[in-house]
């Protein structure tokens, strides 16, 4: 199962850094920014699982006691947490400098934005 | 009893089936809003009780579960309709009636306003 | 078994989604799109064992993130016939 | 027996989702999208209400709650949006 | 054409760098060293949360979570600067809602934010937590704002909940090193038995005030993204 | 207060689901919670806040809930039979149109309630609201007169509905 969740993710890692380097939509690089981050956060998921055990939660089916033998790593876990909320945080950040570029030129297609090109 | 559950549990999965079946099946929007809704609302309640069946200790959060998708998919797919007449989504050729849009014509309902 | 059989259906289904989002012309049905993406993720997550990084991936990627989208896309919404 | 049953609901799920996902791809207009997205939520719920049983966690259920509330949101922002009253 | 050859280039060359990851991964078997420590018997009655998860964000590495809810401040007050334009005067003219929809939003706009409530009061028992809790939150503002488009947002409101819950997270991590092992510390409160509610120390209050902040936060990015439908 | 007294007892009864357990403290939070939140959904969040002030509290109106609720599931089920019906017939038996029909509800959340039924009964769907009509999308259209339309579609919820509320 993790090494699914590993291939999907790679997958929709490369498809969203193509979309990123190729579309000429900011909006539609912006998803392919997003599709990235959720490769992201599967990969690093997958990465923490241990074969046939349990969410780290502990309640009636699985006591404390027995818990270093029955769970999955919750550390990653953790990191993937923030890094979603920070993901969305960045995604916001930059629809919002998306707006910006539309109320300067009126148009979100990125030829339109030649002078500022090095 | 469990087994009994489980039976219900395949009873809303095949409702499910049947939703999906209709959503393609259907020739306009309006048709297949109709089938989606009640077909999947019963689907998704009657697997969900299955499973309330099989674990009665669970019974809290299912039924929390189910009055919520009750309540609010007949919401949601009546907002989705409103919104499909009013960018005149093509409506089926086998249609008889269309009281609203002859309401909106005698009152000269504009674009925007009211 | 199940668990492995299901995952490869929600990797095909998410890959497939993924394809529709980057590729379709119509921005509504690409944004639908990347919401399923994250949509099947989250279910991919519960069966990963982090119930955790479901709720929030259900929550936030892809709850949040489609509606601020649809903010942006009404904004740049120019006086156009959409559809 | 019981896993047996619900292993063939499970599959009867995704097959329903096969097909709603045909609709999503042939959809003429974008409401054929929405009602496909809503769908796929509702779906999804039961299909983690069979995996909370499978796993025999009560937990995951509240992810089940969260979905719920997405498909609403997501469907009213989206149908909003498409008769420009957002 | 060399720019997209290039590109094809690049994306295959990062692919083959996944491609040897995914050989050299061959699944856990085990817990890794920093894991097994968090999950010991004696760490979790130490702690006393019973959803690890909670227990690495917000005691083992509560700071990262102070850094983290700093940079959602940051994005929130970037985007209210950068998105802020002039208001025009004359009311924008948008379709109303339904009728039916009114309703069903007054309804459920409570049971959506006791639910939200639920999520981070709950954290250290069930999945879910501060974050969670305070998007379910955002997402009740949301359907309020939906209902009723051109109502203004009351960003004063949000911002002030948003300051004293932030300010009661410092004053938490203070009391903890005060009174018990360090900043963010939940021992100087009694941990009681895990799995009970009233359990954890201070987790379940750090967690909250976590939730109302991030839910006063993502609210208000979102009502800043409704007002510039406003503009012009 | 009636509205707020109904909205706290709601919000402790999905408070109750969501933990399903009869611990004190869950309680107690659970009664602090809801005063909270009623509190704020009352006085800073004021949506629309008199949803629940027409509703009674008589015998009769409990028993014609419950009357209704029964109802309802009966039409629930029948709908999806014929549902089923009209989706896997090879022919599909349908003749969709638009019908209006008059309501004499008043109260918002009763006609909520209304509309809810309607979408969820066979074959009809709710799509606009103007008024006392409601302009409905039938799959198999019998009648396009509003007098029997109304009495086809909706004066069998309509009834109970009426002793609950108005």
């Amino acid at each position: 199962m993790e090494y699914i969740a590993l291939v999907v993710g790679f997958l929709i890692i490369l498809a969203g850094l193509w979309a990123i380097m190729t579309r000429k939509n900011i909006l539609k690089i912006i998803i392919g920014f997003s599709l990235f981050d959720t490769g992201l956060h599967i990969v690093m998921v997958a990465l923490a699982y241990v074969n046939e055990r349990t969410a780290p939660i502990i309640d009636g089916t699985v006591l404390a006691e027995e818990a270093i033998n029955k769970v999955v790593d919750p550390v990653p876990q953790a990191l993937v947490l923030t890094a979603i909320v920070i993901g969305f945080g960045v995604t916001a950040l930059m629809l919002t400098y998306a707006v910006r570029l539309f109320k300067s030129k009126g148009s979100l297609e990125i030829a339109d934005f030649k002078d500022a090109k090095w | 009893m469990e087994l009994f559950g489980a039976l219900i549990t395949l009873l809303g999965s095949i409702i499910l089936l049947i939703a999906a079946i209709g959503l393609v099946r259907m020739p306009d929007v309006y048709n297949r809003l109709q089938v989606g809704t009640k077909a999947s609302t019963m689907g998704t309640l009657l697997s969900l009780l299955g499973i309330a069946i099989i674990h009665p200790t669970w019974a809290g959060k299912l039924i929390i579960l189910i009055l919520f998708v009750l309540f609010t998919n007949p919401v949601s797919s009546h907002v989705l309709a409103r919104a499909s007449h009013y960018i005149n989504i093509r409506i089926s050729k086998r249609t008889v009636v269309d009281k609203l849009k002859v309401t909106d014509r005698a009152f000269k309902v504009g674009e925007v306003k009211k | 078994m199940t668990y492995i059989i299901v995952s490869i259906l929600l990797g095909i289904i998410m890959l497939l989604m993924t394809g529709i989002a980057i590729l379709h012309k119509n921005m509504v049905v690409a944004i639908i799109a990347a919401g399923v993406v994250s949509l099947f993720a989250s279910v991919l997550y519960l069966l990963l064992a982090a119930p955790d990084v479901a709720l929030t991936e259900a929550a936030i990627g892809s709850g949040l993130s489609t509606i601020i989208f649809f903010y942006v896309l009404n904004k740049i919404r120019k006086n156009n016939v959409a559809e | 027996m019981i896993n047996t049953i619900l292993t063939i609901a499970l599959a009867l799920i995704f097959l329903s989702i096969a097909i709603i996902i045909y609709r999503f791809m042939l959809g003429p207009s974008s409401v054929d999208r929405v009602i496909s997205f809503d769908m796929m939520t509702i779906a999804s719920i039961s299909i983690i209400g069979i995996i909370s049983y499978m796993s025999d966690r009560v937990i995951y259920l509240d992810i089940a709650t969260v979905y719920g509330l997405l498909s609403f949101l997501a469907v009213i922002i989206i149908a909003k949006y498409l008769e420009k009253g957002l | 054409m060399l720019r997209n050859s290039l590109i094809f280039v690049l994306v295959i060359a990062v692919g083959v760098i996944f491609y040897s990851l995914f050989t050299q991964f061959d699944g856990n078997d085990e817990l890794s060293d920093l894991a097994q420590f968090y999950a010991q018997k004696e760490n979790i009655d130490k702690v006393g949360s019973a959803n690890l998860v909670t227990a690495v964000v917000v005691t083992y590495r509560g700071l990262d979570t102070l850094g983290e809810v700093t940079i959602l401040f940051l994005t929130a007050a970037i985007i209210g600067f950068f998105l802020k334009g002039k208001l025009e005067e004359g009311k924008r003219e948008v379709r109303p809602s339904s009728e039916i929809l009114q309703t069903a939003a007054a309804v459920l706009i409570p049971i959506i934010i006791v639910f939200g409530v639920y999520i981070f009061i709950n954290g250290h028992l069930t999945p879910g937590g501060g974050f969670q809790g305070g998007a379910i939150i955002a997402s009740a503002i949301i359907l309020m704002l939906l209902t009723r488009p051109t109502m203004p947002f009351n960003h004063k409101l949000f911002s002030t909940i948003e300051s004293i819950s932030g300010l009661s997270f410092i004053t938490l991590g203070v009391l903890g090193a005060l009174f018990a092992g360090g900043f963010l510390d939940n021992r100087f409160i009694e941990t009681g038995t895990v799995g009970e509610l009233i359990s954890g120390g201070a987790i379940p209050i750090i967690y909250s005030f976590v939730g109302l902040k991030v839910g006063a936060e993502l609210s208000n990015i979102l009502g800043d993204f409704q007002e510039v439908q406003n503009e012009k | 207060m009636k509205n707020y007294i109904t909205i706290f007892v709601i919000l402790f009864f999905v408070w109750f689901l969501l933990n399903n357990t009869l611990q004190v403290e869950v309680l107690i939070v659970g009664l602090i919670v809801s005063a909270l939140v009623t509190t704020l959904v009352g006085v800073m969040l004021c949506v629309k806040c008199n949803v629940f002030s027409d509703l009674k509290y008589t015998p009769k109106a409990i028993l014609n809930t419950f009357i209704f609720l029964a109802v309802f599931f009966i039409e629930l089920v029948k709908s999806n039979i014929d549902v089923a019906r009209r989706v896997l017939a090879p022919t599909r038996p349908i003749n969709p149109g638009i019908v209006e029909v008059k309501t004499k509800l008043k109260s918002k959340f009763a006609r909520m309630l209304l509309a809810n039924s309607i979408t969820l009964t066979p074959g009809t769907l709710t799509i606009e609201t103007r008024g006392d009509s409601f302009f409905i999308h039938w799959i198999d259209v019998k009648d396009i007169n509003v007098e029997k339309a109304s009495n086809e579609l909706i004066r069998k919820f309509e009834k109970y509905l009426e002793e609950i509320y108005d």
